[in-house]
């Protein structure tokens, strides 16, 4: 019966995870600022497994310019920049296929555990990777 | 009782009633949340909800019939802030008693229902007019079944000579259950029930949600309404839960326990008061909160049909119960 | 009251136009009880009347556009539009396709974005608050 | 000659009288017609007035015209002709609830009616049904009750059947006449059998001789049926919706009028001429109609798709309470004194509601017929977005006649409920269930004449129309927010006349 | 239903047809063959084809896949014979080409009430026809839409792409 | 009104709350009933078949995934048949049986999706917040093996793109006994309760024979008692040695009406069934490789110079998916691309459903085939072609009828009950 069910969830600890607070605070940026100084806590988001296909990290250093990345990218997140034989990714396009990171023959990409990426700007410099 | 007395009484009965009838809305989003094992709104909720309203931009949209459009809101907030200043208060008897105030709570409280029907038949469109049509249906299914449990109580009380019909601070003062004979008992039980039955269809919350139906007319009566006026919509449906909880108490459960406790005097009130509340929210609990988490929608003609066919049926038979009663008792 | 009720009580509507159901059922997802987001007072509502934030999902197909111009129309002031998703944001892998039109900014402002394919429930709900934190700060600016 | 003390006669002559003249006024030109109708219509509606006053204040008057003595009819021989009239505190309030309708329709009346649809035709057969109204109000003798009967009779199918053109309009009137012919001949043989047994036609000699033997049943039986038949109460109702559904809007508040005219003259027989003998039956069965009546309608009016005939059955309901209040009255105030009259003053002050709100829903409909084109629910719509005035009075006038509070319809159904509940409980549970019903329908049919987008562009409604329609509208408000004063100095009287004010009309006529 | 007593139904309908086995192995235990038949099929031996292949047994209609193959146009009508029995279905795709110039096929909704979803979107796509098709609405595309995307030689559609890659044209 | 009602047309989309893709269904509707529906999909059509075109396989492996995001290995898998098919590519057997594990978690998790949704449509939140929090658990064993929530990017031609760990395996085998545990109180939650069952009983009914003549798939062809199931009908994989068996209402005791109840019914049996399917595969699956082209140059390479045709079929938890597609040497893009998704099949499926049915079972009715684009609840007044042409007096027309009829089904009097 379902009755049952409810009344025992009623008196058991709900399945919520209280990311990143348990309710609104009154004021995000407060919040975020007391977050800073230490005299509050941001709770976690469910933890992530370990190779979970989050924001693509880039090793410019590796990176050898051969384009296999861009030519396997669904998305066109991918800007090969011809003068340093680089690469920009805009994450804001991504898929988080990572079939990038399979490709790239030096290992230069790599999944990141990072996926709260939302911004105001599409083209902001945290979403824009080079 | 000066003239000031009564004003200051009932500004206090209203915005009490208002403010604990949001309160208790909070209670029931939060609890129905725990039942599905969430952590739910916080209690001030609703209070944040109406709050946002009122600075929210009031449209009114091109088809709609402007002043009606706009005038029903302020209606239901009327009508329904009224039931509370006719409903006795534990220890205290209602601010404003008239000789027929059960059937002028009967009546008010059906007019936010159709103060709410004419608001989505003005707003023009047509999810709001299918709500606003069904919004009738249901006042039509369920109305008979509450009148023969209200005037069913007040009815034997009044062959047992007790204060003046039709009066609610008469049955507060004098709970009938250990008035009437064994048949009574049983009868009083199923117009409690019934009401209990009645009570969620009432405040048209599921399964009986039919004129809002979410997931069938998007909102039903409710889709033109932004800003204020919704908001006077929601404190409407927040009084008038309080309203229908507590005349359900105020009928079947009009019991204090200070007498038990052995107190009296302004701590005694308090108490009994704070009972009342008490008892206000275990109905709202029972009928509302539980119900609606626990039940799916109904259709419209299920639901007209079980209210005028079963729910009638089972009413008329209390009724029936407490006229043998009245027979063998006298 | 103004500005603390309404982002602690703020009501979504939410749209897709043309997005691949990733989006949406995270969105969904994210109102069921791991992460309940009515917790900050969100509430998925039925029509745009009621809402304050639009969340916006999908590439913007051709005969949506219309549509979500005339949902954000319909929508009462102040109102904010947050971007569920890759493809809403960016268009995405649906980059050359004779029915998109989009990406959601085109049509309507937007006030965040949520990258992701799809995101995590959690971060759309960051995104929501990324969008009330970009709200203060205007706020504040003007005082 | 002292006005006051023939007003009672001059209040029914003038109408009578006027009516006649109308046509010949309005041969010369129609503006000459308005000006004799406004004056006739303003004598009458004073000389009511006046009674009224006088009655309320001084008590029952009572005038012999064609003899010096009400009992003078009994010689054999005399003056063929003599009308007896007995008016009390009853029989005043009724005259003044026929004098505001009459004057509201008038009003309505001037603008609504087209000149050259029998207008003059309408007013005069208005005049003559006021006229007779008058008369069954104010007449103390059963054989001029039924000849103000068949006056109403004609004049009212006369007002149903004139618009020739509307193909209906001479099918209802038929049908209406044969009901009323029927319901008068009811009358006429009771009359007979009475006057068979006592020799009498006098109300008050009679209600002192009456015996109740199985002839007085008998004639009892059939007053009833033939008042009831008038009166349009279920089950003999089905004259009246087709009546009002063709009645231009200013007769049908008359035509209501009308059967209230009929209960009360239900009640007189009842209460004065068989009170003495009264049975708790009668009462039951009086009950029961009522019970019947105002669910029936309500029913039927859910049904309906022609605004109309939709009012019209709201109308019939109506008719229910009255009845439901005044049998519980007959039922309990033997027993239970208190209770009786405070049933017995519902269903009175009832009449007055009704005629306030129910006349406010017909002139509206007659509103929308004028400005929309018609009257079906599948073809009208939006006409809020134009007829802000009439709007509102339509959805005022729904709320009063549902009952809901604080409108008239409120104050006078809590009286029947609060009442009726003690005879049985599940009488005002019914009573109840009958107004919700009929708020769902007026809603409902309020929302498809008057909300939704617009369809078309209505012609506007003239002002006298929406001045009329005003005057109603104030008056459901006001005998909504103060109906203890109404009750106190209006119904009260009116109500005390009936059971304990009995004796006193007896031997104002009587003289003993 | 064998992949042979499918062969023969359709050899009957349309004489001379020749009919492609592919067999599929499938499995990694068990290794076991899955039959399918290819079948390149004149316009006139559409409907009698998929009549018999009905009548021979239960039949289900996949999908229609198509495409323009420069001269004509090319339609697989992909179907399951034996529909539903375990282990014993047989994937059927019939070619049938038809010219640019008179691109009418007979439609098998008659026969195949479930066909005509994948029918009307032919004629979208397409731009073919189908005689005897209860409904030509569109499925997908506007009723106003103006090319049919799947053409080579549509130069309306290519006019509606977008190019939606906002970085493109900026930097190299 | 007489009884010659008028026949009404509404249409009702594309925009709605809760989710999916938008689609239009006008309804001729007469009175209360519906007497036809016409169907028109395409306002979330990206022209993906189109876009493909023009990309070389492996962004189209991706774009296939984002066809549906509930399907996001149905399509890939499917795409991936088709093209090992004709490029003749062989799968390594631990991948083959990678892929049905990673299938019917999907199956476990679109079905509970499914029964969510279906609740909410009802009215049911309670049972949509149940049974998306016990969703929860596969979604993060997904997590867990793909590396995301949804699009699980796992397919890859030649085989799949990771392994399930030994250290996950616990993980996998936990889940199962999870959902083993749950599964009663699931049907009780479902099957067993008196509001869902007076909702969907008897509506929506979808008989044998409509559904064969339609060729329905999926779970709404087995509702309604047919027999079908591509895994068990067509081997692919290695299913046709696991023994699958179609489910029918039959195997919870029922004879078949093919009404929304046995929907639910075969889909939450099917739950059951995934879980014994992942059981055996855990166990039964060799070690070995997982691709046969680790490396994606090396595979780029390979389907350049591929040529040929081929089909590819699946049973995603909708029912029958089917890709074509046509490959020719040096060209990196598929010549052909032909999806069909389940829902395509069964969009025919909802016109003998709708038909007699009642406005207010619209929602169910059309969740019922868990299509993915289902967008009746907003009522949209717009006549076909041109959006904005305002049909509102119809509509409201409709409604009156409607509660017309309720009313008169409660008033003991006929109308015109006032005639002499
Ligand atoms: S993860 Fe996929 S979409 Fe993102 S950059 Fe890499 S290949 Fe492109
Ligand atoms: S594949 Fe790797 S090395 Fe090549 S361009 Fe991309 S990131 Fe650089
Ligand atoms: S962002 Fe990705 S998951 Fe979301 S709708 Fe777009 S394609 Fe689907
Ligand atoms: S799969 Fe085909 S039909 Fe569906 S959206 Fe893509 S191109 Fe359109
Ligand atoms: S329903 Fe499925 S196949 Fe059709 S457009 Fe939507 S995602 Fe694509
Ligand atoms: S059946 Fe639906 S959910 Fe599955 S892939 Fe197709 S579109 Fe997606
Ligand atoms: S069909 Fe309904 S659930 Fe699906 S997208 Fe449309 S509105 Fe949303
Ligand atoms: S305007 Fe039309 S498309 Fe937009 S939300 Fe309303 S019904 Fe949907």
């Amino acid at each position: 019966m379902i009755l049952k069910t409810l009344f025992s969830q009623l008196f058991t600890k709900p399945a919520t995870n209280r990311f990143p607070a348990k309710y609104m605070p009154k004021s995000v940026l407060g919040f975020l600022g007391k977050v800073k100084e230490g005299k509050a806590t941001l709770v976690p988001p469910v933890p992530v497994p370990p190779r979970f296909r989050g924001k693509i990290a880039y090793d410019r250093e590796k990176c050898i310019g051969c384009q296999l990345c861009i030519r396997v990218c669904p998305a066109k997140v991918i800007e090969f920049l011809p003068e340093v034989k680089k690469i920009r990714m805009h994450v804001a396009r991504c898929t988080f296929c990572a079939q990038c990171v399979d490709a790239c023959p030096v290992d230069a990409l790599a999944e990141s555990p990072d996926f709260l990426l939302s911004d105001t700007d599409r083209s902001s410099a945290a979403l824009t990777v080079e | 009782m000066t003239a000031l007395h009564l004003v200051w009484q009932a500004a206090a009965v209203l915005v009490g009633g208002g403010l604990l009838g949001l309160v208790y809305k909070g209670f029931d989003r939060k609890l129905a949340a725990r039942m599905q094992s969430r952590i739910g709104p916080p209690l001030r909720q609703p209070f944040l909800d109406v709050g946002k309203l009122l600075v929210k931009e009031s449209i009114v949209p091109k088809d709609a019939v402007g002043w009606l459009f706009k005038a029903m809101p302020f209606l239901a907030v009327i009508a329904s802030f009224t039931v509370l200043l006719y409903l006795p208060w534990g220890p205290f008897p209602a601010i404003l008693r008239s000789g027929g105030d059960a059937i002028l709570v009967l009546y008010l409280l059906a007019v936010p229902a159709v103060a709410m029907a004419l608001g989505g038949f003005a707003s023009g469109s047509p999810l709001a007019t299918v709500g606003a049509q069904r919004e009738i249906v249901m006042l039509m299914s369920y109305e008979f079944p509450l009148a023969v449990a209200v005037v069913g109580v007040v009815w034997r009380l009044a062959t047992l000579g007790g204060g003046p019909a039709f009066s609610l601070g008469a049955i507060a003062a004098a709970p009938l259950w250990t008035m009437v004979g064994p048949l009574g008992v049983i009868g009083l039980a199923i117009l409690a029930a019934c009401l209990l039955i009645v009570t969620p269809a009432e405040l048209s919350k599921i399964p009986f949600d039919i004129p809002e139906a979410e997931t069938e007319i998007a909102g039903g009566l409710m889709v033109e309404y932004s800003g204020t006026y919704l908001a006077l919509f929601y404190l409407a449906d927040a009084a008038k839960t309080i309203a229908m909880a507590a005349l359900v108490v105020t009928l079947f459960a009009p019991y204090g326990i200070a007498g038990l406790l052995g107190l009296s005097g302004a701590g005694g009130q308090a108490v009994d008061l704070l009972f009342h509340l008490v008892k206000i929210f275990v109905v709202m609990f029972a009928a509302v909160t539980t119900v609606r988490v626990a039940m799916a929608r109904l259709k419209i003609d299920q639901v007209a049909r079980g209210f005028w066919l079963q729910i009638t049926a089972v009413a008329v038979a209390g009724l029936v119960l407490l006229v043998l009663d009245r027979m063998v008792v006298g | 009251m103004g500005l603390s009720s309404f982002k602690r009580a703020l009501w979504v509507f939410h749209v897709a136009t043309g997005s691949c159901n990733g989006c949406d059922i995270e969105i969904v997802a994210a109102l069921t009880p791991r992460y309940d987001v009515e917790r900050f007072g969100i509430k998925l509502v039925g029509t745009p009347r009621h809402a304050d934030v639009l969340l916006v999902t999908g590439p913007v197909t051709r005969p949506m556009a219309e549509r979500l111009k005339r949902v954000y129309d319909q929508t009462p002031e102040p109102k904010a539009v947050v971007v569920v998703g890759g493809c809403g944001s960016t268009s995405g892998v649906f980059y050359d396709s004779y029915n998109v039109v989009g990406p959601v900014d085109k049509i309507v402002p937007v006030a965040a974005y949520v990258p992701g394919c799809p995101p995590r429930p959690e971060a759309i709900i960051h995104g929501v608050v990324t969008a009330v934190a970009k709200l203060e700060q205007l706020a504040g600016e003007k005082r | 000659m002292n006005l006051a003390a023939h007003a009672p006669i001059l209040a029914v002559a003038v109408p009578l009288l006027g009516a006649f003249a109308l046509p010949l006024w309005a041969k010369l030109r129609p503006s000459l017609r308005d000006l004799w109708l406004v004056l006739v219509a303003g004598a009458t509606a004073a000389l009511t007035v006046l009674v009224a006053v006088q009655v309320y204040t001084v008590g029952i008057q009572v005038y012999t015209l064609g003899g010096a003595w009400p009992l003078d009819t009994l010689a054999p021989g005399g003056f063929p002709i003599r009308i007896v009239l007995a008016v009390d505190a009853l029989s005043a309030f009724m005259g003044l609830i026929t004098a505001l309708v009459a004057v509201v329709g008038f009003a309505y009346a001037w603008r609504y009616l087209v000149e050259d649809e029998g207008k003059t035709l309408a007013l005069t057969l208005g005049t003559l049904l006021w006229a007779g109204m008058l008369g069954m109000a104010f007449t103390g003798d059963l054989f001029n009750l039924f000849v103000f009967f068949e006056v109403t009779s004609i004049a009212a199918c006369g007002l149903v059947g004139y618009r020739t053109w509307a193909s209906r309009g001479p099918e209802a009137a038929f049908k209406t006449m044969v009901m009323y012919t029927v319901g008068g001949l009811f009358v006429l043989l009771a009359i007979a059998l009475l006057y068979g047994e006592y020799g009498a036609l006098n109300l008050a000699y009679l209600a002192r001789q009456i015996t109740g033997s199985v002839v007085d049943r008998i004639a009892l039986a059939l007053l009833l049926g033939g008042l009831l038949m008038k009166a349009g109460a279920v089950p003999l109702h089905m004259w009246a919706p087709d009546a009002y559904g063709e009645a231009p809007a200013q007769a049908v508040i008359l035509l209501v009028a009308n059967t209230q005219i009929s209960l009360y003259a239900l009640f007189r027989v009842l209460f004065t001429l068989y009170g003495g003998v009264a049975d708790p039956a009668i009462g039951w069965l009086v009950v029961a109609l009522g019970t019947l009546t105002l669910l029936v309608a309500a029913l039927m009016a859910v049904v309906q798709m022609d605004l109309g005939r939709l009012v019209a059955f709201g109308a019939v309901s109506q008719i229910g309470y009255m009845l439901l209040g005044v049998g519980v009255g007959l039922t309990a105030i033997a027993a239970r004194p208190a209770y009786g009259l405070v049933a017995i003053q519902g269903g009175i002050f009832h009449m007055l509601n009704d005629a306030v709100a129910i006349g406010l829903l017909f002139l509206a409909v007659g509103a929308v017929e004028k400005a929309a084109g018609n009257r079906n629910l599948a073809n009208l719509g939006g006409l809020g977005h134009d007829l802000t005035w009439t709007t509102g009075f339509f959805l005022l006038g729904s709320l009063a006649l549902a009952g809901i509070p604080p409108l008239n319809g409120f104050a006078s159904k809590l009286m029947i409920y609060q009442s009726s509940f003690l005879l049985s409980p599940i009488l005002s549970a019914l009573a109840i269930l009958a107004s919700i019903l009929l708020l769902a329908v007026f809603v409902k049919a309020f929302q498809g004449a008057f909300l939704g987008p617009k369809l078309s562009q209505p012609k506007p409604v003239p002002v006298p129309m929406l001045v009329a329609m005003g005057v109603l509208a104030l008056g459901v408000l006001a005998l909504g927010l103060f109906p203890e004063l109404v009750v106190r100095h209006l119904v009260a009287p009116a109500a005390d006349a009936l059971w304990t004010g009995r004796d006193l009309y007896l031997r104002a006529v009587l003289g003993r | 239903m064998t992949a042979d007593q499918v062969k023969k139904a359709l050899a009957s309908a349309v004489p001379g047809l020749e009919v492609e086995l592919r067999p599929r192995p499938v499995g990694v235990r068990t290794r076991v063959e899955v039959p399918e038949l290819w079948a390149e099929i004149p316009r006139e031996g559409l409907v009698p084809a998929v009549a018999a292949l009905k009548a021979a047994g239960p039949l289900h209609i996949s999908v229609i896949s198509g495409r323009d193959t420069g001269e004509g146009i090319e339609l697989l009508y992909h179907f399951a014979a034996g529909y539903g029995t375990p282990g014993g279905e047989v994937t059927v795709t019939l070619r049938v080409t038809v010219s640019k110039a008179d691109p009418v096929l007979p439609s098998i909704c008659g026969l195949l009430p479930g066909s005509e979803t994948a029918e009307r979107e032919k004629i979208e796509f397409l731009g073919v026809e189908f005689t005897g098709i209860p409904s030509t609405a569109h499925v997908f595309l506007p009723d106003d839409f103006p090319g049919y995307p799947w053409r080579k030689d549509d130069p309306e559609t290519a006019k509606l792409v977008n190019r939606l890659v906002e970085w493109e044209g900026k930097n190299g | 009104m007489a009884e010659t009602q008028n026949v009404y047309e509404i249409p009702i989309g594309p925009i709605h709350p809760a989710l999916k893709e938008p689609i239009r269904f006008t309804f001729r509707v007469e009175g209360e009933r519906i007497r036809g529906v016409d169907i028109r999909a395409g306002f979330a059509h990206r022209g993906i078949e189109f876009m493909a075109m023009k990309r070389n396989l492996i962004q189209t492996l991706y774009l296939s995934e984002r066809i549906c995001g509930i399907c996001s290995i149905s399509h890939p898998i499917t795409i991936t048949l088709a093209v090992e098919r004709a490029a003749g590519i062989e799968v390594p057997p631990r991948a083959q049986y990678l892929r049905v594990i990673y299938s019917e978690l999907e199956r476990i998790h679109s079905h509970l999706l499914w029964a969510g949704v279906a609740a909410h449509e009802l009215g049911f939140d309670t049972l949509l917040h149940l049974t998306w929090k016990v969703r929860e658990q596969v979604l993060d064993l997904l997590e867990e093996l793909s590396g995301n929530r949804i699009d699980y990017a796992l397919p890859i031609y030649g085989g799949v793109r990771r392994d399930v760990a030994p250290e996950q395996i616990p993980k996998v085998e936990a889940m199962v006994r999870y959902y083993r545990g749950l599964l009663d109180e699931l049907l009780d939650a479902f099957l067993r309760d008196p509001s869902v069952e007076a909702r969907t009983r008897n509506v929506g009914i979808l008989t044998p024979k409509e559904a064969d003549s339609l060729c329905a798939v999926g779970p709404t062809a087995r509702a309604s008692g047919l027999s079908k199931d591509v895994r068990q009908d067509r081997p692919y994989l290695v299913y046709g040695e696991l023994g699958v068996k179609a489910i029918t209402p039959r195997d919870y005791g029922l004879e078949p009406r093919g009404d929304v109840y046995d929907k639910a019914v075969v889909r939450l049996l099917e739950v059951a069934q995934s879980l014994d399917l992942i059981e055996t595969c855990l166990y039964e699956m060799p070690e070995g490789e997982i691709t046969s082209f680790p490396k994606i140059p090396a595979l780029l390479a390979f389907l350049k110079k591929a040529e040929g045709e081929g089909l590819g079929w699946h049973e995603a938890p909708r029912g029958e998916v089917i890709h074509y597609i046509r490959l020719e040497a040096g060209v990196e893009e598929p010549i052909v691309w032909k999806v069909k998704a389940p829902t395509y099949s069964n969009l025919m499926s909802w016109v003998p459903m709708f038909r007699d049915q009642e406005v207010a079972d619209i929602p169910i009715i059309a969740a019922s085939i868990d299509p993915c684009m289902c967008c009746m609840d907003r009522v949209h007044v717009v006549r076909d072609g041109s959006p904005g042409t305002v049909l509102k007096e119809e509509l409201l027309r409709l409604s009156r009828a409607k509660t017309d009829r309720v009313t008169r089904h409660l008033s003991p009097v006929p109308r015109h009950g006032g005639g002499l």
